[in-house]
């Protein structure tokens, strides 16, 4: 699955750039994050809980900065696992605009689900995947605007 | 692990157990009652192979708790019998070769009971609802739909001819 | 498949559940058929702490017709909707609906409000409520408040009901005079989930225009909702075919379905514009048209 | 409509022909069948399994640690375990290798990757869940066209270096050159790609096992839910011996209890049936192991997967000249057909069906790609459904294309009464056949020319109508032992009859029921030959500490096999009760003959000795010289297979606007030569029939890119209902197999081979109008759809 978007946010390049690298402030956007674990520079662990209403399920996120070129793109890959099930994403984030702002981020996902949630879930996942996904860049925005 | 204990009338006994909440009524039916005859078949609500009657009504064991059962009055394919004499549903599935492998028929029976109760003089296309949510891959369900016919045939003569003096109720 | 552990009560009031809710926020799951909850747990898809069985709550199992509309109690169970002769005559949109959902035991035990308040996206209650213009009654321990159902279905599995809240009534309208509905389901098995669900009911002015419609869609979006541009195309129109078209495919345009088991989108698109048509017609036929 | 077999037999004693109601049925009314789930024993430890989310993945690691925490959990098995055992693979029945557990690769999702012990059944789910896996995944294949490209991933590096390939093996039958030229002179040809996709049985009862390794008598008994227990039985001591474990065969007892369905799902040996013996030899204790049905639908074999590019050729009349067919045969990450051993794909060769032509050339390619294992036969004789299917959709779009009926086409095309034994251009030797006569029935039955008629006045109207025709040729009875074979073991089958004093019998057979009634079917051979009544005979089987060796119940092979083994055996102690009755009506042995269950002196019929007196005398009044007792045993060695037939007709509607199809009618005339028990019959033909309306219509497993199951529960596989399934009608021809003892052929297959090239044949009739030549089942509402909106079709 595939998805992309683009978020004006209200803030200076640098400041924005600073918030994607920085594990604890990233990962504080990411979709039910309950701790995170800094292993080292590039990687980082994190535990969450996934879902929608009251469906979900608690992942263990292997997350990796596969790409970072300041100040404009970042590329982070995560792995994450729950029981029967695993998530595979690759999200980019390319930034534009002046320095002081505001900051353009174009952002893409592809997000691969394997196991049971693709399966007995499947009726449910695209429209569950985009929507996690989106909220995590608005969250973003949020966070960098507030 | 806490446990919550329950007492039910199964077939007529009362039985009790101590369980965890999540236990599936089709569990404590087969494992702690050691009622075997009904069987899990999908997991999921769709095959109907759990089906029992909770409290009169037809209901798919393996999608209710144990303790949701707490309290309730149940029936399953051991107390259909009475005594050495079929239900008339068991004697037709048997007439009718309404079975083959035999695992969803204690289910079939189950709703198909609860059909008649409800419909006494089915069309075909009534059982065919009726049943549709017990799954069979043996026979095709053309025995079957044979077989609850027989039986609501049996039951309606039964019901209309003169009753035998028995003691009140 | 076996659920995770969770605590279980089931409080023999409506007083007692609201507690439990007010102090156990976030934590309890409400329990009323089951045959929508169970499945998930069993998948471990759901991992509540906490099910508060409604079984024994009183006080919710009516269907009442007061003069200002139709309420029915929250446990009220699919199977009764089918067989409650009021409802037939007044709304056989509710019968049609109900005999389409799951299978007999399905609705021996799955009731109205656990369907609603459970919001499967998929789900056939709410495009009927959508269409009907129906409202649901939401009590908490602080009180009780009336919220449409247009606005209410948020998204897969979320609706506007608070952790703390009760989804104690659904309340109709009663149709208005030369009124019609009809419920459209494509299904590709008996007993499966709406490929597309829809769902009609509309009446008629007296030169014959269509006075009021509503249109609800289930199936076709993360969550249900109501084609309300089909809705604006509709009202005050001569019904014919061209306009029936017209409706058809606003609805389809309104809808944002997924490629999934039950087909991809094109297709699904295709369908709300074909369900649409014949639940249009079904329900000008029942108004008198 | 049928024709009728007279009885040689009273009711009472209930021969062949009688529809003599099923003895086992009153323990399955009553809720006392023994299904595995019902098996429980003392101390018993329950075992879960931990299964791969990715279709294609390195392990790094897997942490129990969690898992082991939870109380009530004994133990985390892992494929490292096992290694140290050389237990982490198995062999499969078609002889290739297939992971118990995986050590650092996982082949498919839902793979087995780990077993959890635990003392419930929920403590054991609880583990599962705790298990942590670290993964990498890999690259993965799903579509075995790009498992054959040469820069493609080698998935099975194991094979060693001569295989480093994802093809498995090639296969082919008949003479490509003729078959070539017979195309080429041919004055029609057509040519049609044809996919079968993924099925799976789904048995309402999902597999399961419980073991029981008992260390001090050094006895491991084996209660499962399999159609071929002995054949297990036999596996499994190969197995424990090439680990160096102390089980021998003699030391292993498989039982199988009730088995809630089969139809091939449960002949393969599962992960988790020696997961469940490890558990138990190494806790010493029983362990039982349950599949759940997502379980069931991910990982146990599947049916079809058959990618079939077929070409025919034809006069310009229709007569049909030659046939040549290239298929692609996806087996998932390894080949566990359970095809005897010089079939690797099975019986395809059988494709030119029930027609009368002399040059055919069919090859088979057999492929790796990341799926669980394929290969089982979803209730039919090892790919005959793929090879009807085949013919029969080839058959009828020649007949469309030369303008020519499809029942006509198929009558001038028939192998002719007289012409068997006929001998098809890839070697097979039919046996018996009427086709014309079983088509003709069909025919009437269905009033064949008023629906072509009303086909014509809704087509004027513009409604979609469809009427479909399929004469197939079954093939069953694996088999004759110079040709088949299971991993060397021939494909005989066996009877014991033990016939007591007082005139009761006690029968054993190799085979083994799973609905089809053996203890009914099989008592009414013996009554049949020796005249005992059905009610003093009881059929035992399963039990292979007690039952004669046999190969079990698939292929429909139970009638044709042990059913002749049977009246063999019988046949023996009909033999032995006639020097018996010699001896006690003081007479000679040539001067008796045997009438309804007695032997009488010829001209004088009323001296004659019961079967029961003969018994009697069997232990107590035997001549000096003469062996006591009145026993037989049985291994049959059929000299040819059985070939049943059929001719079944199917009108559909199709709704424009959704695409939906429904059967409105389905007459269905079988040819199973003599009849053991009509109301069987008719049973295991409405049942198959089923089987193959369903995946006409409904069933079918769908991988995404990634390998993953998109239908892993009975929400998604959708099995169908009595509302949708229609009320099948069915007639009947006889048509004796000339070699089979009692004359019998298999059944229990025929339909589910028949059914869905008649639905699919009848779906396009109905839209050959607009320009479609073939829909590849299942032909969903979706598929159908897309159709006639690409024709311009307007609801």
């Amino acid at each position: 699955m595939l998805f992309s978007g683009t978020v004006q946010i209200d803030a200076p390049r640098a400041r924005t750039w600073a918030f994607l690298i920085d594990p604890d402030k990233v990962s504080s956007c990411g979709p039910g994050v309950e701790s995170v674990e800094i292993i080292d520079a590039a990687n980082f662990k994190v535990r969450a809980k996934v879902g929608v209403g009251f469906i979900s399920a608690k992942f263990v996120v292997n997350m990796t900065f596969a790409e970072l070129t300041a100040p404009d793109k970042a590329v982070i890959k995560a792995s994450g696992q729950a029981p029967g099930s695993a998530v595979d994403a690759v999200g980019s984030m390319l930034l534009s605009g002046p320095p002081e702002g505001p900051t353009t981020m174009d952002w893409s996902a592809e997000v691969d689900i394997s196991g049971s949630l693709a399966g007995v879930g499947a009726r449910l996942m695209e429209g569950t995947a985009n929507k996690i996904v989106g909220q995590t860049f608005d969250c973003i925005k949020a966070k960098l605007e507030g | 692990m806490t446990t919550q204990h329950v007492s039910v009338t199964v077939n007529g006994e009362v039985r009790e157990a101590d369980v965890e909440p999540r236990l599936l009524l089709v569990h404590l039916l087969r494992e702690n009652f050691g009622l075997t005859g009904t069987h899990v078949g999908c997991d999921t609500s769709n095959c109907g192979a759990c089906t029992v009657h909770v409290d009169g009504v037809s209901a798919k064991s393996c999608t209710m708790l144990a303790v949701q059962a707490n309290g309730s009055t149940i029936k399953t394919i051991e107390g259909m019998a009475n005594g050495a004499d079929l239900h008339p549903l068991q004697q037709a599935f048997w007439d009718q070769h309404g079975l083959q492998c035999g695992f969803c028929t204690p289910g079939m029976i189950m709703q198909s009971a609860w059909l008649l109760e409800q419909n006494p003089d089915p069309s075909e296309a009534e059982i065919r609802e009726g049943i549709s949510g017990n799954l069979c891959r043996c026979t095709g369900y053309v025995n079957i739909v044979k077989s609850i016919q027989q039986a609501a045939q049996q039951m309606q003569a039964a019901e209309s001819a003169p009753a035998e003096p028995a003691a009140a109720s | 498949m076996i659920p995770a552990a969770f605590d279980y009560v089931r409080p023999a009031d409506l007083d007692e559940v609201l507690g439990i809710l007010r102090d156990r926020q976030g934590e309890a799951k409400l329990l009323s058929g089951g045959y929508s909850l169970l499945p998930l747990l069993k998948l471990r898809l759901a991992q509540p702490e906490l099910l508060v069985d409604l079984r024994d709550v009183g006080g919710l199992d009516g269907i009442v017709h007061t003069d200002d509309d139709i309420r029915i109690g929250g446990r009220v169970t699919h199977k009764r909707i089918q067989e409650d002769e009021g409802l037939a005559r007044s709304l056989p949109i509710m019968r049609e609906a109900a005999v389409g959902i799951g299978d007999p035991q399905v609705r021996n035990w799955g009731t109205i409000g656990g369907s609603v308040a459970h919001a499967d996206p998929s789900s056939d209650w709410p495009a009927v409520l959508l269409a009907l213009g129906a409202s649901v009654v939401l009590r908490s321990a602080g009180g009780e408040r009336v919220m449409p159902v247009r606005g209410f279905f948020l998204d897969t599995f979320v609706t506007q009901i608070e952790p703390t809240e009760v989804l104690t009534e659904v309340r109709i309208p009663h149709p208005a005079r030369n009124g019609g509905g009809a419920y459209k389901k494509l299904e590709r098995r008996a007993g499966d989930f709406s490929t597309v669900g829809v769902a009609v009911q509309l009446a008629l002015s007296d030169d014959g225009r269509i006075a009021s419609i509503g249109i609800g869609l289930t199936a076709v979006a993360d969550a249900p909702f109501a084609a309300t541009e089909a809705e604006k195309v509709l009202t005050d129109a001569r019904p014919g075919n061209e306009v029936i078209q017209e409706a058809a495919a606003m609805a389809s345009k309104q809808s944002k379905p997924v490629t999934d088991s039950h087909g991809p989108a094109d297709y699904k698109r295709a369908m709300v514009a074909e369900m649409t048509t014949r639940a249009i017609r079904a329900a000008l036929q029942r108004a008198g048209a | 409509m049928t024709i009728e077999m007279e009885p040689q037999t009273t009711p009472e004693v209930g021969g062949m022909g009688h529809s003599v109601k099923r003895k086992e049925d009153p323990r399955f009314i009553q809720g006392q069948g023994e299904y595995i789930d019902d098996v429980n024993l003392p101390g018993q430890l329950w075992l879960d399994i931990v299964r791969s989310p990715y279709a294609h993945a390195k392990i790094r690691s897997i942490d129990a640690s969690e898992a082991l925490k939870i109380p009530g959990v004994a133990a985390v098995i892992t494929g490292k375990d096992l290694e140290g055992y050389k237990l982490h693979w198995m062999p499969t029945l078609a002889g290739d290798m297939q992971m118990v557990l995986p050590v650092d690769t996982v082949m498919y999702q839902a793979q087995e990757v780990a077993a959890v012990i635990a003392t419930s059944r929920y403590a054991a789910a609880d583990g599962v869940a705790a298990v942590y896996v670290d993964y990498e995944p890999l690259p993965v294949i799903v579509d075995p066209f790009e498992a054959l490209k040469p820069d493609a991933i080698v998935l099975r590096p194991d094979k060693g270096p001569d295989k480093q390939t994802n093809h498995i093996w090639h296969w082919e039958s008949g003479d490509e050159a003729k078959a070539d030229a017979a195309l080429a002179a041919a004055d029609v040809t057509i040519s049609q790609d044809i996919y079968i996709p993924r099925i799976h049985v789904a048995s309402i009862e999902t597999c399961g096992c419980v073991a029981d390794w008992d260390p001090v008598r050094e006895q491991l008994t084996l209660h499962m839910t399999s159609q071929a227990p002995h054949a297990i039985r036999t596996v499994l001591a190969l197995v424990a011996g090439g680990a160096g474990l102390p089980i021998y065969e003699h030391n292993i007892r498989v039982k199988t209890h009730d088995i809630g369905g089969g139809f091939g799902g449960k002949v393969p040996v599962y992960p988790g049936y020696v997961l469940a013996v490890a558990a138990s030899f190494l806790t010493g204790k029983p362990v039982k192991w349950i599949e759940d049905r997502s379980e069931n639908l991910q990982a146990d074999s599947f049916a079809r997967d058959y990618h079939i590019h077929a070409e025919m050729g034809a006069t310009k009349e229709g007569k049909i000249t030659g046939l040549k067919v290239k298929t692609i045969a996806d087996h998932g990450y390894t080949d566990a057909a359970a095809d005897p051993s010089k079939f690797p794909a099975g019986l395809f060769n059988v494709i030119t069906g029930s027609y009368d032509f002399d040059n055919a050339f069919v090859e088979v390619d057999g492929v790796y790609t990341n799926k669980p294992p394929g290969g089982v036969a979803y209730r039919c004789s090892f790919r005959v459904t793929e090879a009807v299917h085949a013919i029969e959709r080839m058959v009828d779009i020649l007949a469309h294309d030369i303008g020519k009926d499809p029942a006509q086409l198929r009558m001038e095309n028939f192998i002719q009464p007289e012409q068997f034994p006929y001998t098809t251009p890839t070697g097979w030797e039919y046996d018996s056949g009427n086709y014309g006569a079983a088509l003709t029935m069909a025919m009437e039955m269905i009033d064949y020319e008023g629906l072509r008629k009303e086909q014509a006045e809704k087509r004027e109207r513009g409604e979609l109508m469809g009427i479909g025709i399929s004469s197939f040729t079954e093939i069953v009875g694996a088999g004759p032992s110079h040709t088949f074979d299971i991993l060397g073991i021939k494909m005989f089958d066996s009877c014991e009859i033990r016939v007591h004093p007082t005139g009761k019998v006690l029968a054993r057979i190799g085979v083994q029921t799973q609905g089809q009634g053996h203890e009914t079917t099989f008592a009414q051979i013996i009554a049949e030959e020796l005249g005992f009544p059905v009610s003093d005979i009881k059929i035992e089987y399963g039990d292979t500490d007690t039952a004669p060796y046999g190969l079990g119940t698939y292929a429909s092979r139970s009638t044709p096999v042990a059913g002749a083994a049977t009246a063999i055996a019988a046949r023996k102690i009909k033999e032995k009760a006639r020097h018996l009755a010699a001896h006690l009506l003081e007479a000679s042995a040539d001067d008796l003959e045997w009438t309804n269950g007695k032997w009488s002196v010829k001209g004088s019929p009323d001296r004659f000795k019961t079967i029961q007196e003969i018994a009697f005398a069997a232990y107590t009044n035997h001549p000096q010289g003469m062996e006591a007792g009145l026993e037989a045993v049985d291994y049959y060695d059929p000299p040819n297979l059985t070939f049943p037939f059929g001719s079944y007709i199917c009108v559909v509607d199709i709704d424009k606007g959704t695409g939906q199809v429904t059967v409105r009618r389905f007459v269905a005339v079988d040819d199973c030569g003599n009849i053991i028990n009509p109301m069987i019959v008719d049973g295991q033909i409405h049942g198959g029939l089923t089987m193959g309306f369903a995946p006409a219509l409904y069933e079918e497993i769908t991988y995404d890119e990634r390998g993953n199951n998109l239908a892993g529960t009975f929400m998604d596989y959708l099995l169908p209902t009595a509302m949708e399934t229609p009320a099948w009608e069915t007639g009947k021809t006889i048509t004796p197999s000339p070699h089979h003892p009692i004359g019998a052929k298999g059944v229990g297959e025929s339909a589910t081979v028949g059914a869905p090239p008649a639905i699919a044949n009848a779906v396009v009739d109905a839209l050959w109008h607009l320009g479609v030549r073939n829909i590849d089942i299942p032909m969903t509402p979706q598929k159908v759809w897309k159709i006639l909106h690409e024709k311009g079709v307007a609801p």
